[in-house]
């Protein structure tokens, strides 16, 4: 799915280093997304993989290593820029405006936009049609499912170039982790880069065009998804057998 | 994304060096005379005394908050309310006043107790609305039938001079403790009644609590004579006066090279600090031993996520009484302390922003959630609070010494006073600037 | 010699509007010593501001304390307020041996404290301005009244004294309700003034302070058109805010006929500040009491000088005005005896506070006129 | 029974003046709750910066008064309003930079917000004094009565008097218009939702692209506006004290709680119940019901409590309010 | 161990629990499975003491518990964690442990002034046990860490640590398994199982996780619009074909169909 003209992948961190206070979290974490791709990271808790994508998305500071984005060295800009570079993003928990309606938290998402919105707004509905019922009512009263749909749909109101989800389908059931993983593979097919975190890692690692198996902040298997749903050692250690 | 970050390490240096600063600060104030001192040991005291006691309330708060996240702003009810108690103990007794309407007025206070336990358990009996209104309205008028005659005869009493219920002439160390205990009583009925309300809301509930026992102490003239206050309340130390008399002080006080008077005064303000840092030594002690053991984990875990802390099997209501109580028995101790200090009652000066927000900024300045942190935030503050009344009008002299002579110069002069506020603030600002968490953080 | 002279005075808090005035009033009667040359051999006269907030006894007795123990100073003009004067007093002053004048501290407490001798004031006791109210309401023909009060110690004595001495002329005191200053809103108040009703409204409160709020809201909602102003209300101000819609009211304040006040009023002008405003006169008599004391004492050892004081302020003597101050010191140099009069009639009584004579002033046209004293 | 004197006297004792009382707390309660419901702290500079807004407002108006420009019936300090919103404004968004934001980097607690705006309502509160003083100050000007008592007594032969003053109305109406116009922004405009969204998850906002600083302008300038006009409104209609503008800050709050503290009808519905609360509560009936039941004569004033317990009142009506509704009365935030 | 009679709870006019009644035996692992919004957290927070019901009784061991706040049902034996993890963020991974067991003397205010002896005996044990469980859950290394900084699958361990603190009679588990990583979803179900035989726990679980479901629960019971869709052991229940359409579905179709419009 690699455009021929691009040479570089569309997202590249390389080597990131950096953590919360004194301490390192991350030891030289790279991920890279190419456009249309798909990649999820999986690992054990605490590995530092929401660490690393809030690095990519500059809201860590970083020691060393570096973030492209389409050719462009984004390591200094601010969240905000990177909004507006085409990066969307739903952090794993606080992740919706909770006294704000669901209509309000979509229409949040595509604050950056100045089309109009309502087609896209349509087609989140479309996707989860839970929250499409509950449109009026103020976020913070939904179930933790129905949060989770309406986070995911909120980053997609942004139309990103580059949608990072950190772990979409926590709490989900699975009737609506599979319609998401659906949308989410024809979200790729559409140009959009993926990168997303995941502890459903079987069936993420299914979808995924590339994987990364990442331990206390660093790269311990890189490889296609397949690859690594079939390599009995990630299988056991990782992806609970 | 978690709102935390790491919070940079405290030296364990930091409290006694901040301590010692402190110190240095009363030691100038008591030896160097220039536009920041005074160098006389009797302000100097005269501070710490007044700093101790603010300690003290500090503390209270500090039980509250720091413990419990309990956002208590009627400070200065309880803390008016630990004042009513040197009044009721250690007043002489007021001829004719107890004759006049006491006994009435036992009854009536009575009768107010029951129709309110009456109503209770007609609720808890009956739940019916009306039931209850019935026993509320009845409790009400026969309460007010026995109280009004009373209060009337009593304030009717040598109007002039007394009019008020008067002491037991008891003893007025007595009166902190029990003191104490009237403030610990109200909490437990502020508590009983507000505690459910949260952060802010429990804030203005309290803040209202505060102005309606301040309300009372202020116009029911028959408790402490209300607006037309009360001076004269006995002192557990000696006067000055008995001691500029006394020839073997006379002696001392030339054997040190003071004058009589200072050195009396001196000798008085030594006194009551002993006495203050007593009471503050021993409440830190019970403190600290409570905090430091499991009892404080839990206030911790309470503080932290109430929903949690319940379904650990905390009974978080109850905890928030206990220490609601607790903190404000302590806040009516000083208030007692700071009655017997003034030897004045007087109910109009207990206002919101001097006993309430004032010891809330020592708290927060100290570091909520430490005691040691508390006391120094109190003395701290209480000693810039009497010093920018210097200050600020030193600091508005400076400023606009290169101003030429005119109108704007002499209206900037004029106001001079009201740099005290803006040297408050400033100072406020400043150390909130660079220790956020306040000097001595918690942990 | 520089003799410090200390003020304790509200410059901060509920009053501070008052307090400027109070302090340039004693501020003029030490700058006119000091430049006579005439005190204890050429001793100069040093103001020494405190900020007594007039409300907190704590921050005010720490004033006092500073002024006295670091300032060293030989005499307070001050405290402003009753509670606050009390408190200071009984602590600092007494224990320190150091004399206070209050030009404003009327309650009538202060006449039966335990002063040492150290207290005097210049302005009377409120247990006798009631009385005078009352008196001047019978004879206006004023048989029934409202009467409201700033809730402290000096409105709710002032208020009690009126009342008890009002219905003992046989007057009817409709309510006696209590405002509180600095209040945002006083509709409240004025719904309960109107609805007990009464031939007028006496307003025993301050005229910067809730006093003029509830002159302004019974004026517009047609409560009351006539009032009766005690000391705290009788003010410029007081034109300055109502002018003609006050007319028909009437009022006192302790202040003396004659060319003193005049005097004081001229003088006050020149320096630059408003002589009428509240207890102003009063503030300058205290000062030049003290000071005039220290010269009949020739010491400026307030333990001396203390004992001075009711000679300088009574006959016999020669009556001194304000103004008149260099003079008083040369016949006191001289030997003489001087009967101090000062800007308020200054007539003192044991123990040791202004015997109280009173101005007693109409509104009429929208101008406050002087009708007589009593 | 007289219907009509006992209504003229409760309209014009109670009705009118809590109602315009209640609009100027209203109008107050809801700059707080905008400030709290954004930036997430309880304001204790709040009563300060009114005094300041309006100050500026004065020195204004006497600028204009001194030229002769006049708004005919309305008062000249209209004019004048704008450069104290201002001027405010200006201030507000200085001390954000110099004081708040440090600690909103910082992400300090809130009650470290609260302590800094005591810290700046010293300040503050000295400011004001230095630019004005601390006397009294009068700029009101036009006309002052809509109705005086004397001519409705003319006009309706009753014996009871009614006055509406003009500055009541006008407090009344710019509150209901500026109400209006906070809703709209805050609901419909996109720099409306921004803010709300801001407010419920500052982290979420960064990431949708909002831009945090500018909501925290956007709020402080609307919160300017809102004190610079409560507080001229209410030194219009009461008069101008620096001091009294700190003592209006506790019903301020409570008006701001009781209603649901960050909802801002709970705010104008707070404004309503203190104001009402503070003056029905302590009005004696006994003219009123001797209105309506002439043969009557009560022994006392039919009052259910004193005046001086009137704010005691009103505090107790908000704690038996928070009882039942333990975060307002229109659900508000708590943090 | 616990009956639930026709329980209603509703926001407003919504109805989140309708009318359900279930019964968990004792001694099970009851499962909780349905779509999001089902009303099982709901659910949950009634029993639990959290939410009064609109309607409807709650009992435990034949013993009415409706309405009883959740610290008394602590004492009764009933824990639960939550589906958003609630820990003491401020305190330290231990002593959110530490703080867990009731019965501690030096709770008590006045015990700590006069009996500090015994309280350091008691404290030594519960800090014996709170490692204990640490090594369990493999986050020794965390347990001077402030809780507040852990990532979001330690929040959720710690959250099921808690409940090891002490001898409880039956837990309630709201969606533990969300977040964590599966490996040690595998562990935990293993503690699970090991809690429920060895010590004789009752589990109700909340979880979307059908492996885990199918391996851990015995009967499951299947929630949707607030009532009780069906009931019964695990293999049955995901042939259902109710549950197979509100609930589970059956798998990504997305793989083979072709592209669909864009977002
Ligand atoms: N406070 C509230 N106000 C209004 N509606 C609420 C509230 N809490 C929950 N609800 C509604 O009740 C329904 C049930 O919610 P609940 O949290 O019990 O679902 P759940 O079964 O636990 O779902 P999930 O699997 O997503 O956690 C949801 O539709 C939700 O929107
Ligand atoms: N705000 C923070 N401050 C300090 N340390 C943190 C903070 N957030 C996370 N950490 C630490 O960083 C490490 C990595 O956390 P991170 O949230 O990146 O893990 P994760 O891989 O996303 O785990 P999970 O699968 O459980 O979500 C953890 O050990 C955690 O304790
Ligand atoms: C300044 C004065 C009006 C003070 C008043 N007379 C009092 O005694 O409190
Ligand atoms: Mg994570
Ligand atoms: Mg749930």
């Amino acid at each position: 799915m690699q455009s021929p003209s691009q040479p570089q992948p569309f997202l590249s961190a390389q080597g990131m280093r950096g953590g919360y206070g004194k301490a390192d979290i991350l030891h030289g974490c790279t991920l890279t997304v190419d456009r249309g791709q798909i990649a999820v990271i999986v690992g054990p808790n605490g590995a530092g993989k929401s660490t690393a994508m809030k690095a990519v998305f500059g809201m860590l500071p970083l020691r060393e290593g570096r973030v492209v984005l389409g050719g462009e060295d984004i390591t200094p800009l601010s969240p905000q820029d990177r909004v507006r570079k085409g990066m969307g993003f739903v952090p794993q928990t606080h992740n919706i405006f909770p006294t704000m309606t669901v209509e309000e938290n979509l229409e949040m998402g595509a604050f950056i936009r100045d089309d109009d919105v309502r087609q896209t707004m349509a087609q989140v509905y479309d996707l989860f049609p839970a929250v499409a019922e509950k449109r009026k009512q103020a976020a913070g009263e939904l179930s933790g499912g129905q949060r989770q749909q309406v986070a995911v749909g909120r980053a997609l109101m942004t139309r990103p170039q580059l949608l990072m989800l950190d772990e979409p389908t926590a709490g989900v059931s699975p009737i609506v982790m599979d319609e998401l993983f659906d949308r989410i593979i024809e979200v790729a097919r559409t140009g959009i880069s993926i990168l997303m975190v995941e502890q459903n890692a079987r069936q993420a690692l299914e979808i995924a065009d590339i994987g990364y198996v990442l331990v206390q902040g660093a790269n311990r298997y890189t490889d296609t998804g397949e690859a690594l749903l079939a390599d009995p050692e990630v299988r056991r250690t990782f992806l609970g057998g | 994304m978690s709102a935390n970050r790491q919070a940079a390490a405290v030296s364990p240096w930091r409290a006694p060096i901040l301590f010692a600063i402190l110190a240095v600060l009363f030691l100038l104030e008591g030896t160097v005379r220039n536009g920041l001192f005074s160098g006389s040991w009797n302000t100097a005291l005269a501070i710490l005394n007044m700093g101790l006691i603010s300690a003290i309330t500090a503390l209270g708060v500090n039980m509250q908050w720091g413990y419990a996240g309990l956002f208590n702003t009627g400070v200065v009810g309880f803390l008016a309310i630990g004042g009513l108690a040197p009044v009721l103990v250690s007043l002489p007794p007021v001829d004719g006043a107890w004759a006049a309407g006491g006994p009435r007025l036992i009854l009536a206070l009575l009768a107010g107790i029951g129709t309110l336990a009456m109503a209770r358990i007609v609720h808890v009996r009956t739940r019916r609305g009306w039931a209850v209104a019935l026993v509320l309205i009845g409790g009400f008028v026969a309460y007010r039938w026995l109280f009004d005659p009373a209060v009337t005869a009593i304030e009717a009493n040598n109007a002039a001079r007394a009019g008020n219920i008067g002491g037991l002439g008891l003893p007025v160390l007595m009166s902190w403790i029990v003191g104490g205990l009237f403030a610990a009583a109200a909490a437990w009925a502020v508590g009983k009644v507000a505690l459910g309300l949260r952060s802010d809301y429990l804030a203005i509930a309290t803040l209202g609590i505060g102005e309606i026992i301040v309300a009372v102490l202020r116009n029911e003239d028959w408790l402490a004579r209300g607006v037309k206050n009360i001076a004269s309340i006995p002192r557990p130390v000696p006067y000055e006066i008995e001691l500029q008399q006394n020839p073997e002080f006379v002696d001392f006080a030339a054997r040190w090279g003071f004058s009589v008077a200072e050195a009396s005064g001196i000798w008085v303000k030594l006194c009551y600090m002993l006495l203050f840092l007593v009471v503050l030594l021993a409440i830190i002690l019970l403190a600290e031993l409570a905090l430091k053991s499991p009892w404080g984990r839990m206030m911790r875990a309470i503080r932290d996520n109430e929903t949690a802390a319940e379904a650990m099997g905390k009974d978080v209501t109850a905890r928030h009484l206990q220490v609601f109580v607790l903190g404000s028995a302590v806040i009516g101790i000083a208030g007692a302390m700071m009655i017997t200090l003034d030897g004045l009652m007087a109910p109009t000066s207990y206002n919101p922003l001097r006993y309430t927000f004032l010891i809330w900024v020592m708290v927060i300045v100290g570091g909520s959630g430490n005691n040691w942190g508390s006391v120094l935030g109190a003395v701290l503050i209480w000693f810039v609070w009497i010093k920018v009344e210097v200050w600020g009008p030193n600091l508005i002299g400076v400023l606009v010494g290169p101003l030429p002579d005119g109108d704007l110069k002499a209206h900037l002069l004029g106001s001079a006073p009201h740099m005290r506020f803006i040297a408050m603030g400033l100072v406020l600002l400043l150390v909130l600037r660079f220790a956020p968490r306040g000097l001595v953080p918690e942990k | 010699e520089e003799i410090k002279m200390g003020m304790s005075l509200g410059f901060t808090g509920p009053l501070e509007s008052m307090a400027p005035g109070m302090a340039a009033g004693a501020e003029l009667a030490m700058k006119e010593v000091s430049e006579s040359g005439l005190l204890l051999d050429g001793s100069t006269v040093v103001p020494v501001q405190g900020d007594s907030t007039c409300t907190d006894a704590a921050a005010a007795t720490a004033t006092v304390e500073r002024l006295i123990t670091a300032e060293g100073v030989r005499g307070i003009v001050g405290g402003m307020c009753s509670g606050e004067t009390i408190a200071s007093l009984q602590n600092v002053a007494v224990p320190n041996g150091v004399v206070m004048i209050s030009p404003s501290a009327t309650s009538p407490a202060l006449s039966t404290i335990d002063d040492n001798g150290l207290f005097f004031r210049t302005s009377p006791s409120d247990a006798r301005q009631g009385e005078i109210m009352a008196e001047i309401m019978m004879e206006k023909g004023v048989q029934n009244a409202a009467v409201t009060y700033t809730n402290n110690d000096y409105g709710k004595g002032l208020a009690d004294a009126f009342a008890a001495a009002f219905q003992e002329k046989g007057g009817t005191v409709t309510v006696n309700a209590a405002h509180d200053d600095g209040k945002a809103d006083y509709s409240a108040e004025v719904a309960a003034l109107a609805a007990a009703g009464g031939d007028a409204l006496v307003v025993a409160g301050y005229v910067d302070q809730g006093g003029s709020g509830i002159v302004r809201a019974a004026l517009d909602t047609g409560a009351f058109d006539r009032f009766v102003f005690p000391d705290g209300m009788v003010g410029q101000a007081l034109v300055d805010n109502f002018g003609s819609e006050i007319d028909g009211s009437f009022g006192q304040n302790p202040a003396a006929e004659g060319e003193g006040r005049d005097k004081f009023l001229a003088m006050a002008e020149e320096a630059g500040f408003d002589g009428t405003s509240a207890y102003s006169a009063e503030a300058y008599d205290a000062a030049a009491l003290m000071l005039l004391s220290m010269a009949a004492a020739k010491s400026s050892d307030p333990n001396v000088w203390k004992n001075s004081v009711m000679d300088v302020a009574n006959a016999p003597g020669e009556q001194i005005l304000p103004g008149d101050l260099a003079k008083a010191l040369e016949i006191i140099n001289g030997g003489g005896d001087v009967d101090y009069v000062g800007a308020s009639a200054v007539e003192m009584v044991e123990p040791g506070e202004s015997a109280g004579t009173f101005r007693e002033v109409s509104f009429e046209n929208g101008e406050m006129t002087v009708v007589g004293y009593r | 029974m007289d219907i009509l004197n006992a209504l003229v006297a409760f309209l014009n004792f109670v009705f009118i003046p809590a109602a315009a009382y209640g609009a100027q707390l209203a109008l107050g309660a809801l700059g707080v709750t905008l400030i709290y419901a954004i930036l997430r702290f309880s304001n204790f500079a709040h009563g300060d910066t009114m005094a300041f807004g309006t100050a500026i407002t004065i020195l204004v108006t006497w600028g204009l008064q001194s030229l002769g420009v006049s708004l005919g019936p309305l008062p000249t300090a209209l004019l004048a309003l704008p450069v104290g919103i201002a001027a405010t404004a200006v201030l507000v968004l200085g001390t954000d930079r110099a004081v708040y934001r440090f600690y909103r980097a910082q992400r300090a607690a809130p009650i470290i917000f609260v302590m800094a705006s005591v810290g700046v309502m010293f300040v503050m509160n000295g400011l004001t004094r230095l630019l004005i003083g601390v006397d009294e100050q009068r700029f009101d000007d036009g006309a002052r009565f809509i109705i005086a008592v004397r001519d409705f007594r003319e006009w309706s032969g009753l014996a009871e008097g009614l006055a509406l003053r003009s500055t009541q109305a006008l407090t009344v109406v710019v509150t209901a218009i500026v109400c209006a116009a906070l809703f709209w922004f805050l609901n419909r405009t996109k720099s409306g939702k921004a803010m709300r969204a801001y407010s419920d998850n500052e982290d979420l906002a960064l990431l949708s692209g909002i831009d945090p600083e500018r909501v925290v302008r956007l709020t402080w300038i609307i919160a300017a506006a809102l004190m610079t006009i409560a507080g001229v409104l209410y030194g219009l209609d009461k008069s101008f004290r620096p001091f009294n503008y700190f003592q209006i800050l506790l019903p301020i709050f409570a008006a701001a709680i009781v209603g649901g503290l960050g909802n801002p009808v709970g705010a104008i519905a707070g404004g309503f119940l203190v104001a009402f609360s503070e003056v029905a509560v302590t009005y004696p009936w006994v003219k009123v019901a001797g209105y309506l039941f002439p043969g009557w004569q009560p022994g006392g004033l039919l009052q259910l409590l004193g005046t001086e317990y009137k704010f005691a009142v009103s505090f107790v009506i908000l704690i038996v309010v928070l009882l039942f509704r333990p975060t307002g009365l229109f659900s508000g935030k708590s943090v | 161990m616990i009956r639930v009679e026709d329980l209603h709870r509703h926001f407003g006019g919504f109805r989140a629990v309708d009318g359900a009644s279930l019964t968990i035996e004792t001694g099970s692992i009851t499962g909780l499975i349905g779509p999001n919004g089902a009303g099982k957290s709901t659910l949950f927070n009634v029993i639990a003491g959290v939410l009064p019901p609109t309607s409807g009784r709650v009992f435990m061991d034949g013993q009415d518990i409706t309405g009883l706040p959740p610290h008394e049902l602590f004492h009764k034996g009933l824990l639960r964690t939550f589906q958003l993890a609630h820990e003491f963020s401020s305190m330290t991974v231990r002593e959110n442990l530490m703080m867990v067991p009731g019965t501690q003397s030096g709770e008590t205010i006045w015990k700590t002034w006069f009996q500090r002896g015994r309280i350091d005996r008691e404290e030594a044990e519960i800090r014996r046990r709170a490692d204990e469980v640490l090594d369990f859950l493999t986050i020794r290394h965390l347990t001077h860490e402030k809780a507040g900084n852990l990532s979001g699958g330690q929040k959720k361990l710690l959250e099921l640590g808690r409940t090891m603190m002490v001898d409880a009679k039956i837990v309630f588990l709201d969606e533990v398994g969300a977040g964590v990583n599966r490996t040690l979803l595998g562990t935990i179900g293993d503690a699970i199982v090991r809690l429920n035989r060895e010590r004789g726990y009752t589990f109700c679980v909340i979880e979307h996780d059908m492996d885990f479901i199918g391996r851990l629960c015995d009967p499951v019971i299947v929630m949707a619009a607030g009532k009780v869709l069906a009931q019964g052991p695990a293999d049955h229940i995901m042939q259902n074909d109710d549950v197979i359409e509100a609930y589970l579905g059956t798998g990504l179709k997305n793989k083979v169909k072709a592209a669909g419009g864009a977002l």
